[in-house]
């Protein structure tokens, strides 16, 4: 009837069905590239206790810092790309800052400096940069890549040492940052200890909680079926499920009732119990991809279940998604992807993106 | 996309009410609010006095949800005219970040939009609009900058009011295409407040577009800012006020500079 | 709406992508009351949204369903389903709703979002300090 | 300029003792669908109906009512039609229904349709004529019937033409 208020906003969903011994598959690609995680969740059908190697690894998720008050030019110093960001590979996305409202900075493990800025920081900038995909009528915000990698703005050149100049005096911005550093090897954590004595700042650990779900109706997987169709379940249904389990939704109501009708969709099973462990705070891919691989490993001796997923949510106020792909909130911030994890080695790949995003790779 | 700002929070004399209110607006995600002085000349014993200094409202002012930074907080005058001898701008306009006006009659909505320097133009959403808006008038505010506001809160409050507020939205839409529109709460309480997504949200029941909608409590809002920057600053090519009257020279720290501040502060 | 088929690189790879094609969207909610001794349970919570609904769009206008997933009583939070084409009319329903048994309420929406998963991860909560 | 655009709705209002008609008046026939709007689509409906929502004529003797709204929200109007099961007038209540006969752009494509309907009608009554002095007078009347709907040559009606025929004659 009133057509005008029955739309709603876009959003994409790609799923993928591959299996990890495959050479061409890019599961490992599309976890490196979502470089800014907010919270892992894994659940573990037919698992009470947390198998110990898996809390090893959780519990060893890189730690972080809350950098308080830090001029976005530290990024850039010279100092710092040598000594702390070429040793391993830096993130770092400011905090507190909403990228439909604020100046956003991140920096990516490649080398290179995103700001998402308003059109005001824009012009006092003077940096080049491009008009951000998500603009309405009139540009009101730009995305400006400083790449200290490419040849261009190399340390040292012109371009480099403009950017100093904007960032140092022309308009010294400044935000509180959330940063993560990846070793690679060799302790270098001394140059990274240095630059943060510098600033105030605040070492934080990923919070981890684990929680054991008792008695849940369950969806039928079939891995060679990631479409469902026929009986089975579609990847919405599947994901809507495994989002009311993991926020405690109440699966089994009678097509009649008042206040709920959800019902796990069919052919369902039930599980008596389940392990959910949730990490939250700035989650390196690295660690994600280390989690990844203990999963596979957890199907190496007999389970009752022949499916496990893993869920991991990025920022919602990052600039980015995958990759350089520009990332906006319209009226929510949702990139997400999810695996499942087969016994037999096969994956399923749902990655999920709102209104002001690309579509996932 | 800009901030959130709502530039309607209803002055009270209760200093605790409205410190209630500004508090939960920052929780709420606006970084910026106007506390609104509404003045009507026809009823007697108005008249238009200096606003109180924000910063007497708070020592510390809260802090915005989710952000590092405080909620600033301006002064608004909303002028009600039925006469045209009503809208005469004084000194005290100066003190004043913000200036709107509420014309009652077809003719002043005319010379509102036309000739009165003046950001706001308020749109009424207690009563039936009693006139029509006409394409000149409405295209010659946008020309100017001046935005046209409507205010949320009354359609909270009462359902008679909701269908005046709605269809007086619509009507204004149906002229000016979505532009140059805010909305703006009005706000007597912390409870009528609503979240900055929310209003765009509801921004498309009055009318507007997704975007407009959004735009309306953050973009246009910046703009009628900086239009209320420029209005002080004559069209923001000089900014010499303080020299000019330098009794004034308190006042202007506090408030004049606000939207530069707000530049500054951005950072 | 249409899942496209990229060329399969191998027997077992597959590639589909879903535009727009969650039927539902979710929204997390906090109902705030001035009297703060009220209590509520699910079924009167979901009476005053729908009664809220039928003020602002009237018998055929709210004649559309919608599920309390969640709803707990000692925070007032709940988690709702809406069809897509329900969505703009709950969500405005709500903000204009003004009073609960003649008392100041509001509620404030906390995230929507097409996918219910991706309510369990918003980064916006996450507090540091 | 640009104008905004109309629909006019013909409905008959359908009533079981045919002299009650005589009670009927536009503002009656106004605030009964505005009523039945706001109870099948609330304030907002309400409101968008409230937006240049006019009873544009109203025949007592025929219960034959024209209404007009916007384009974009006639089916509004139309849906609430339905639910309209009696009128309140001079204190009397008048049961009732609404029955849809025609929408059109303009208030001349529904006239043209009227006076076709009409027509209809009349040939339908003049089978259950029963003295042949009625007999005449309901020929006579559709003779002045067709001799209106002249404008018949003039094809597809513009747009254009929209509010001049405000003043059409008593067809019936």
């Amino acid at each position: 009837m009133f057509t005008n208020l029955e739309k709603c906003p876009r959003n994409l969903l790609v799923c993928e069905k591959s299996c990890f011994l495959n050479e061409k598959s890019r599961h490992d690609i599309h976890v490196a590239k979502h470089y800014f995680n907010y919270k892992v969740s894994v659940l573990i059908p037919e698992c009470g206790v947390i198998p110990s190697r898996l809390r090893s690894v959780v519990n060893g998720f890189t730690k972080y810092y809350l950098v308080r008050d830090l001029p976005v030019y530290k990024l850039l110093e010279e100092e710092f790309l040598e000594k702390v960001a070429s040793k391993g590979s830096i993130y770092a996305l400011s905090y507190n800052t909403k990228i439909d409202q604020d100046n956003t900075i991140a920096l990516l493990p490649t080398g290179q400096l995103i700001l998402s800025v308003d059109k005001d920081t824009y012009e006092e900038l003077g940096l080049e940069g491009q008009v951000s995909e998500y603009n309405h009528r009139q540009p009101m915000r730009y995305v400006v890549t400083i790449d200290v990698t490419s040849k261009s703005v190399a340390l040292g050149t012109k371009r480099y040492k403009r950017a100093m100049w904007a960032l140092k005096e022309k308009m010294p911005l400044r935000s509180d940052f959330l940063l993560a550093r990846h070793n690679i090897a060799g302790d270098e954590e001394g140059a990274l200890q240095s630059f943060l004595s510098q600033h105030n700042c605040k070492e934080l650990r990923p919070s981890v909680s684990i929680q054991t779900l008792k008695d849940l109706p369950c969806p039928s997987l079939d891995p060679a079926s990631l479409r469902g169709g026929g009986e089975l379940c579609d990847p919405h249904q599947f994901l809507e499920w495994l989002g009311a389990v993991t926020i405690g939704v109440k699966c089994d109501n009678e097509a009649s009732n008042f206040v709920s009708t959800y019902c796990c969709p069919e052919p369902q099973g039930s599980i008596s119990q389940a392990l959910l462990c949730t990490v939250t705070g700035l989650l390196l891919p690295e660690d994600i991809h280390s989690l990844l691989e203990e999963l596979r490993r957890y199907f190496d001796e007999p389970k009752f279940t022949s499916w496990l997923s893993v869920t991991v949510h990025g920022f919602a106020d990052s600039p980015i998604s995958w990759g350089t792909t520009e990332h906006g909130y319209h009226k929510g911030g949702e990139n997400f992807y999810s695996f499942v994890v087969f016994k037999n080695q096969d994956y399923w790949l749902h990655m999920g993106t709102g209104t002001n995003d690309g579509c996932p790779p | 996309m800009a901030v959130f700002i709502d530039l309607n929070i209803s002055h009270t004399t209760d200093k605790k009410r409205l410190q209630d209110i500004i508090e939960t607006a920052a929780h709420l995600g606006f970084s910026t609010v106007a506390i609104n002085h509404v003045v009507d000349l026809q009823q007697k014993k108005q008249e238009i006095g200096k606003p109180k200094s924000v910063s007497e409202l708070f020592d510390q002012f809260p802090i915005v949800q989710g952000k590092s930074r405080p909620i600033k907080v301006l002064n608004r005058l909303t002028v009600v005219v039925s006469e045209a001898s009503h809208f005469r701008p004084t000194n005290e306009f100066k003190s004043y970040d913000i200036i709107a006006v509420f014309p009652k009659t077809e003719k002043l909505f005319h010379a509102a939009c036309m000739s009165f320097d003046v950001d706001i133009i308020c749109i009424a959403v207690t009563e039936k609009q009693p006139f029509h808006f006409k394409r000149p008038p409405v295209n010659g505010a946008i020309d100017r900058g001046v935005f046209f506001e409507i205010s949320y809160v009354p359609a909270i409050k009462d359902s008679t009011m909701r269908r005046y507020t709605i269809s007086n939205a619509l009507s204004l839409m149906e002229t000016c295409k979505g532009k140059n529109v805010i909305v703006s709460s009005g706000a007597e309480k912390p409870l009528e407040l609503r979240g900055p997504y929310d209003i765009a949200n509801l921004g498309l029941l009055f009318g507007l577009s997704e975007g407009d909608a959004k735009a309306a409590v953050s973009t246009n809002c910046r703009a009628v800012l900086l239009h209320g920057e420029t209005r002080k600053t004559a069209l923001g090519i000089i900014h010499t006020m303080k020299k000019i009257q330098p009794t004034m020279e308190g006042q202007e720290e506090d408030n004049a500079p606000a939207v530069k501040r707000a530049k500054m502060e951005a950072v | 709406m249409q899942p496209t088929d990229k060329m399969e690189e191998s027997a077992i790879y597959e590639r589909r992508v879903f535009k727009n094609a969650s039927v539902y969207h979710y929204m997390k909610i906090a109902l705030i009351l001035e009297n703060e001794d009220k209590r509520m349970n699910a079924a009167h919570f979901k009476q005053l949204i729908i009664s809220a609904l039928k003020d602002l769009y009237g018998e055929i206008g709210a004649a559309f369903p919608f599920d309390v997933l969640k709803f707990e009583e000692n925070t007032l939070t709940a988690v709702l389903r809406v069809y897509n084409s329900g969505l703009v009319k709950l969500w405005s329903a709500l903000t204009l709703l003004g009073s609960y048994q003649n008392e100041p309420c509001a509620v404030q929406v906390k995230q929507v979002s097409p996918f219910l998963l991706a309510l369990s991860g918003n980064s916006r909560e996450l507090e540091l300090d | 300029m640009v104008r905004f655009k109309s629909r006019y709705l013909l409905c008959e209002v359908c009533v079981s003792d045919q002299s009650s008609l005589q009670l009927l008046d536009d503002r009656t026939v106004f605030s009964a669908v505005k009523a039945a709007v706001c109870h099948a689509h609330g304030d907002y409906g309400a409101a968008l109906c409230s937006l240049s929502f006019a009873v544009k004529y109203l025949n007592a003797h025929t219960g034959v009512v024209f209404l007009r709204c916007r384009k974009s929200h006639y089916r509004l109007i139309w849906s609430a039609l339905p639910f309209i099961t009696s009128l309140e007038s001079r204190g009397q209540r008048v049961p009732c229904f609404f029955n849809c006969l025609h929408i059109g752009g303009t208030i001349r494509t529904c006239q043209k349709f009227l006076i076709r309907y009409n027509t209809q009608q009349l040939h339908r009554m003049l089978r259950h004529c029963h003295t042949e002095a009625e007999r005449l007078e309901v020929r006579r009347a559709v003779m002045s019937c067709s001799l209106k709907s002249r404008g018949k040559e003039e094809e597809e009606e513009e747009e254009e033409f929209e509010e001049e025929e405000e003043e059409w004659g008593e067809v019936v």
